[in-house]
């Protein structure tokens, strides 16, 4: 390296933040999003195989869980998927006023989520210790709901910091845009299982 | 100050002054905070390795006590109790916490150096991945020293290991510490995925990566698909065990096989974890020291993927015993012997690469060679043990024990050790003495088929495995007592390869850059690398750019910012400036936090919960950007 | 070389069975292991005449021999992998078909570190309950179930057969058909707790009319003891710890959670394989069995050596 | 490197001191004396029995109480040797129920003992020489164990048995006062 070494381009023109699978962040998000999706399916896989066992599902004298908690749930998550796509599009046009509203609306639809998992975990009919029928509901339930709790936590983290002068920072956009990303995870995720808890029992001969 | 004052390297700022400038932003503060706040990867790499090394040392000593109450049949040095303890011990931690660790430790330190960048990605999950390993490894073995060690096996079958017959803390103790090294090891492979896919030297396409970088991403892959499932199945063992579930309570309808089943999905790939990194090695010694690239490159790569695929088709293998359908098993051993395939080609390219070139026979090469010649054994037991009929009488015999330390230390350790003899000059800038090294490689060969081979046989005269003794008269005393002999011998080697390892700290030869005359990357910069590894980003225009004339380079990465280069993904075109996080303690108070957590969730459910909030505390402070003058980068590009 | 506990034995269909496929499987993987080191040895000492280095300017060649022998290569390799794997699914096949008659029916309990074995045949009156030992007809297909009543364990008797684990809440089976008689030794192959290593199995192949004599001497409860101090030890087993866990057909001593005495001084062994049977490791054992299998489910009694001579004197009557 | 070496060598050293007794598995039973008159009575089972003297607090109670290995081999026990007759698992039927903190003879681990050894009225059987000494102790420390009072790190949550106990991890209660003797 004794006298300058030959320089084939300068970087300096290369920008330093972008979004979608340009940002090394969001490697990260579907990487962690991969090890979450296997153990939700390895967790459902568990499902099936405990079902195997019995001879009707739910197994006799427990009932399956009660509908209306679950059901209010799945109608919420699904709809919160439109300040989710704004909070996205916002992100990405580094509209920050936008971004740090839609930040507070989820950050709200998320404790009112936790609520509503309250009454689900409630209106599940069976203890954890009954059987392996309800042994398994209740880890189904309690990995979404840490899933839930995570993302949640998140996105308080995020709302705090979008209203800082650190909001402006393009890497902070970069941020919210994989948040919502990972949050359209969490509810993709909870579709099976809502089917498996709620209707799978009911329709099961 | 606007975007054009910015200091950045180039034909403007090169050389010593470059290099002053920036090694003062790239160190971190010397002293313990210091040390525990660094997110350097050759660091978080050497501690990695020197850790795996302790843990491989204390589960040797339990395989020698193991060995001494083995060597003669009826004997009662050890307890049975004990007994199953130390071999539990010898085996979760030869696992746990030796080989997937060491091959992380080797992984992190050499994958930004042998792709030109200048730090992993996540280099803060990286410090953090560390932290939670050694927190794991110490929990298991105080428990240990404190009697509380688990024995019910590395692999812990419920309903042994269940509420009721695994009786007081130890099973959990197992469960909880394979949680805590299943998310170090989820970490690392995060971080390895993102930094090979996103950070290689513009112009390394997907086709001029290292085969030992290929090694790595199919393994990464494979412990982000295959760890879950053991960290599900520890987990309903823990509730099992603690709140009273019955996931495997064979009477309210639970399965002792569902175990089975979610230990061997993640079993059988954890051990092509272990294997295919010293697939790596093996194609980077070889190629270096035959003085040519390894033959059919684009072959080898396809073979590294089409081990990873098969791996998580073949798990049923461990379970033939087990009374499932008969059919099913058939679909297993065809699966199991296809994995063959695979390893066959590599086995021919490497030799065809020795064939085409010129080979060296220095000490990396000889464990090379030894490799070949040991893991084709253990390799071939596998395909024997692949078909029902023959596993069904080999199956948890001392056959099965000779056959995983074949491909275990024949295939993973071997490279391992000609790895560390290879890469130790780039490390510590000495070379390792080449008289004590073949000393002790053929110390370590010639004792480890002494220890091992014999085992074929006890297995077949119906020795099974686990067993603190055996009785006289059945003919094992033979097998045994030179497989006891044996095993000091090994630790002889072992000894010698640690002495070698520490003399050449001080007494080897100076190594220079590139002691061997390679082709990589890692070769470029000097021995030990500068804590930025590469003043300016190197750009590739081949597999081998060392090999293929002067190397080229590109300037104008800032210089009083840590910063690196993302490329594109397929052909690593330069892409974005990613900044490099500040060295922080936060990783390791996080670890702390979790360790806390785990650790009193084992005594009371309701730690979780609590331990969620200095945690959450930790994550947040973790996570909480570094105050940017808000004009030092241009906000919109 | 031992013919007790051997998978060279072959004294089973399966065994033989087994021992024919491993040495087809050991003769083709041994010559694929000759074929690599014959290459790699030709590899590393060849005297080199063209060379394709760094140092030779074109150590990218790869010259087309090499690519046509890398497919042969993996020609052989695949021709090899599916003779093998179609010979192990022809030996699974007539391994089952010895299965598809079984004219003889067990079943085997695995406790922690003891077998429970019973013969149940269509009678009732003819079943047959021992402990730690099986006794087979040679070239009768026996069909054993297998149960297990607290952890894994596994049952093999390398000489006969390969292993089958008994699982708790499953019932796995498996058929063994005797081609050669003799005295074998059995021993559970899953880890199964602090005593898995001293759980073992006497197993027997016998001719018919052994078998047969051996079946309804075992049918014969246990005789009254006659000598004093038989007697004094029969009062003592009947009153105090002893009836609490064992089964003694024909006396009060009723309870299944041990192993099944009625006929103990005829077998090999005793505590599943832990000491052979003769009247010294009788007083070893019952005197203190927490030495010789700590851990075991057996308390140490703390017999006084009246009662200890009387306790074996009476176990000796039950032939 | 090397202050956080001796920070975590002290640390083991300091660990290695807390040695931990509920995991000690001592299956042989130290030989204590009968803490009982073991005469060898021939009288077969039957309730009540000669009214012996009650026990002494023995030192044999630390090591019973909170051993994990004693609790399960009692939890063995206790189902071998039919105390499930009438006492199901706990909840009690012919016999009283044993996961309350209702104690006729005495909740404290040498009074269950006794119990055990001597019979009571009413149909408990004694067995006084049916069962070893290390039995009856672990007997005792498990019909403990399903009352709530023991540590729960030293029982498991759950037997594989059909769940009809709440998990012994869940029932919580405060321990009796030792020495005040709960006899109604």
């Amino acid at each position: 390296m004794s006298d300058a070494p030959t320089f084939e381009r300068d970087l300096a023109d290369v920008p330093t933040s972008a979004f979608g699978s340009r940002s090394l962040t969001w490697w990260g998000v579907i990487a962690f999003m991969a090890i979450e999706a296997t153990g939700f399916a390895l967790a459902i896989g568990a499902y099936f195989f405990l079902m195997a066992h019995e001879h009707s599902w739910p197994p006799e004298p427990w009932l399956p869980p009660d509908l209306l908690a679950g059901t209010l749930f799945t109608t919420l998550i699904v709809l919160s998927e439109v300040p989710n796509t704004l909070a996205k599009h916002a992100a990405e046009k580094h509209d920050l006023p936008a971004v740090r509203r839609l930040l507070i609306v989820m950050a709200v639809i998320g404790a009112v989520l936790l609520v509503l998992r309250g009454f689900e975990f409630n209106s599940l009919n069976v203890r954890w210790t009954d059987n392996a029928y309800g042994s398994v509901i209740w880890l189904l339930l309690f990995l979404h709901t840490t899933h839930i709790a995570t993302d949640w936590a998140d996105t308080l983290v995020l709302a705090a910091l979008m209203h800082t002068r650190e909001g402006e920072e393009a890497r902070r956009f970069t941020d919210t845009s994989e948040n919502s990303l990972y949050w359209r995870f969490v509810w993709l995720t909870w579709l099976p299982i809502y089917l498996l808890l709620y209707w799978l029992p009911r329709w099961a001969p | 100050m606007s975007a054009a004052e910015l200091a950045r390297d180039g034909p403007t700022l090169h050389g010593p002054e470059l290099a002053a400038r920036l090694e003062r932003s790239w160190s971190r503060d010397p002293g313990l905070l210091g040390w525990l706040a660094t997110v350097d990867h050759k660091e978080i790499g050497r501690r990695y390795l020197v850790t795996a090394f302790v843990f491989l040392a204390l589960a040797g000593v339990l395989a020698l006590a193991m060995r001494v109450q083995l060597a003669r049949p009826d004997q009662n040095i050890i307890g049975a109790a004990r007994y199953n303890e130390i071999f539990t011990m010898h085996g979760t931690t030869m696992m746990f916490l030796f080989a997937v660790p060491v091959m992380d430790a080797v992984a992190i330190y050499l994958i930004p150096l042998m792709l030109g960048t200048r730090a992993t990605s996540f280099a803060r999950l990286n410090a953090f991945s560390y932290y939670v390993y050694l927190a794991g490894g110490m929990l298991l073995w105080i428990a240990f020293v404190l009697n509380v060690g688990p024995d019910v096996g590395w692999f812990a079958y419920v309903p042994l290991s269940g509420p009721e017959y695994g009786v007081g803390k130890r099973a959990d103790i197992w469960a909880q510490m394979v949680t805590f090294t299943e998310v170090a090891a989820l970490s690392v492979a995060v971080v390895l995925t993102a930094t090979i896919l996103k950070q290689r030297a513009p112009g390394m396409s997907l086709d001029r990566m290292p085969l030992f970088a290929w090694a790595i991403l199919v393994t990464s892959l494979m412990v982000i698909f295959s760890m879950p499932s053991v960290a599900l199945a520890s987990g309903m063992l823990l509730s099992d065990r603690l709140v009273g579930t019955q996931f495997y309570n064979p009477t309210e309808n639970g399965d002792a096989l569902l175990w089975q089943h979610l230990f061997w999905f993640f079993g059988h790939p954890e051990v092509y974890i272990i294997f295919l990194p010293a697939v790596g090695f093996v194609s980077e010694i070889t190629a270096t020291f035959c003085r040519r690239p390894v033959f059919a490159y684009p072959v080898m790569v396809m073979a590294v993927v089409a081990i990873g695929l098969l791996a998580f088709g073949l798990w049923v293998h461990h379970m033939f015993a087990t009374g499932l359908p008969r059919v099913g098993y058939s679909f297993y051993t065809a699966a199991s012997m296809a994995v063959a395939i695979p390893t066959g080609i590599q086995i021919f390219c490497w030799i065809t690469t020795m064939w085409l070139g010129r080979p060296r026979f220095d000490v990396p090469f000889l464990y090379v060679v030894a490799f070949i010649v040991t893991f084709v054994i253990g390799g071939l037991t596998g395909v024997m043990v692949a078909s029902v009929p023959l596993d069904l009488q080999l199956h948890d015999s001392y056959f099965i024990v000779a056959h995983f330390h074949y491909v275990l230390i024949g295939g993973a350790v071997f490279p391992l050790l000609g790895a560390i003899t290879y890469w130790y000059p780039k490390v510590t800038g000495r070379l390792m003495s080449e008289r004590l090294g073949k000393l002790s490689f053929w110390l370590l060969f010639g004792s480890f088929q002494l220890t091992f081979f014999p085992m074929h046989l006890s297995g077949m005269l119906g020795m099974p495995r686990r067993v603190y003794t055996y009785p006289a008269g059945l003919g094992l005393e033979l097998p045994n007592f030179l497989s006891s002999i044996g095993a000091f011998i090994v630790a002889l080697a072992f000894v010698l390869f640690i002495a070698n390892v520490f003399l050449s700290l001080r007494r080897g030869a100076i190594a220079g850059p590139n002691p061997w005359k390679a082709g990589g990357l890692e070769w470029a910069t000097s021995s030990p690398p500068p804590p930025y590894n590469f003043a300016h980003v190197p750009s590739v225009g081949s597999a081998t750019p060392l090999w293929d004339g002067p190397l080229k380079w590109m300037s104008g990465l800032r210089v009083d910012e840590k910063e690196m280069l993302l490329t594109t993904v397929v052909s690593a075109r330069p892409d974005l400036r990613e900044p490099v996080p500040e060295p922080s303690i936060w990783p390791f108070i996080s670890a702390l936090a979790l360790t806390v957590m785990f650790v009193s969730s084992i005594f009371s459910p309701w730690a979780v919960l609590f331990g969620l909030v200095p945690l959450g505390v930790a994550l947040i402070a973790w996570f909480w950007p570094k105050q940017l003058e808000p004009t030092a980068e241009p906000v919109i590009e | 070389m031992n013919t007790v506990q051997s998978v060279f034995g072959g004294q089973g269909a399966e065994g033989a069975q087994f021992l024919s496929l491993m040495t087809l499987f050991t003769v083709v993987t041994t010559i694929i292991y000759l074929l690599v080191l014959a290459y790699l040895a030709l590899a590393l000492w060849r005297r080199r005449r063209t060379e394709h280095t760094v140092e030779s300017g074109d150590h990218a060649a790869e010259p087309p021999p090499q690519r046509t022998a890398l497919i042969g290569w993996v020609a052989l390799v695949n021709t090899g992998l599916i003779v093998l794997t179609v010979a192990s699914f022809l030996t699974d096949r007539a391994m089952a078909r010895t299965a598809s008659s079984p004219a003889l029916e067990i079943e085997i309990i695995g406790h922690q570190w003891w077998w429970d074995v019973k013969y149940t045949g269509a009678d009732p009156s003819q079943s047959l309950e021992t402990a730690n030992e099986l006794h087979l007809p040679v070239g009768v297909p026996a069909h054993i179930t297998l149960k297990s009543a607290d952890v894994i364990h596994s049952f093999w008797v390398p000489n006969l057969a390969g292993k089958q684990d008994l699982i708790p809440g499953r019932q796995t089976d498996i058929s063994i058909k005797p081609t050669r008689t003799g005295l074998f030794r059995s021993q559970c192959a899953e880890f199964c707790g602090v005593q898995h290593t001293h759980m073992a199995l006497d197993v027997t192949v016998e001719n018919r009319a052994d078998f047969l004599r051996w079946y309804r001497a075992g049918l014969q409860p246990a005789k009254a003891p006659t000598a004093p101090l038989a007697k004094a030890g029969y009062a003592y087993v009947m009153t105090r710890q002893c009836a609490m866990c064992h089964n003694i057909t024909g006396t009060e001593a009723g309870s299944h959670f041990g192993p099944d005495l009625t006929h103990l001084a005829s077998r090999r062994s005793i505590a599943a394989g832990t000491l052979p049977m003769n009247r010294g490791n009788l007083y070893g054992w019952v005197a203190d069995p927490q030495a010789n299998k700590p851990g075991s489910k057996m308390p140490t009694l703390g017999l006084e050596p009246n009662e200890l001579h009387a306790v074996v004197a009476y176990l000796e009557t039950l032939k | 490197m090397s202050s956080p070496c001796r920070a975590s060598l002290a640390l083991a050293a300091v660990a290695l001191l807390g040695g931990c007794d509920r995991e000690e598995r001592d299956s042989r039973g130290q030989p204590v004396t009968e803490t009982v008159p073991a005469g060898a009575t021939a009288d077969t089972i039957y309730p009540g029995g000669p009214s012996g003297s009650t026990v002494t607090l023995s030192p044999k109670a630390a090591a019973y109480e909170n051993n994990a290995y004693h609790i399960a081999q009692g939890q063995q026990l206790y189902g071998q040797m039919n105390c499930v007759g009438c006492h199901a698992h706990g909840g009690g039927g012919m016999g009283p129920a044993l996961i309350d903190d209702e104690w006729r003879y005495g909740g404290r681990i040498e009074q269950i003992a006794t119990t055990i050894v001597e019979g009571r009225p009413n149909g408990m059987p004694s067995f006084r020489g049916k069962l070893t000494d290390t039995q009856i102790w672990e007997l005792a420390a498990y019909v403990r164990a399903m009352s709530g009072q023991v540590r729960k790190d030293a029982v498991g949550a759950r037997t594989d048995e059909p769940s009809n106990t709440p998990p012994l991890t869940q029932t919580r209660r405060e321990p009796i006062v030792p020495g005040e003797d709960a006899t109604p």
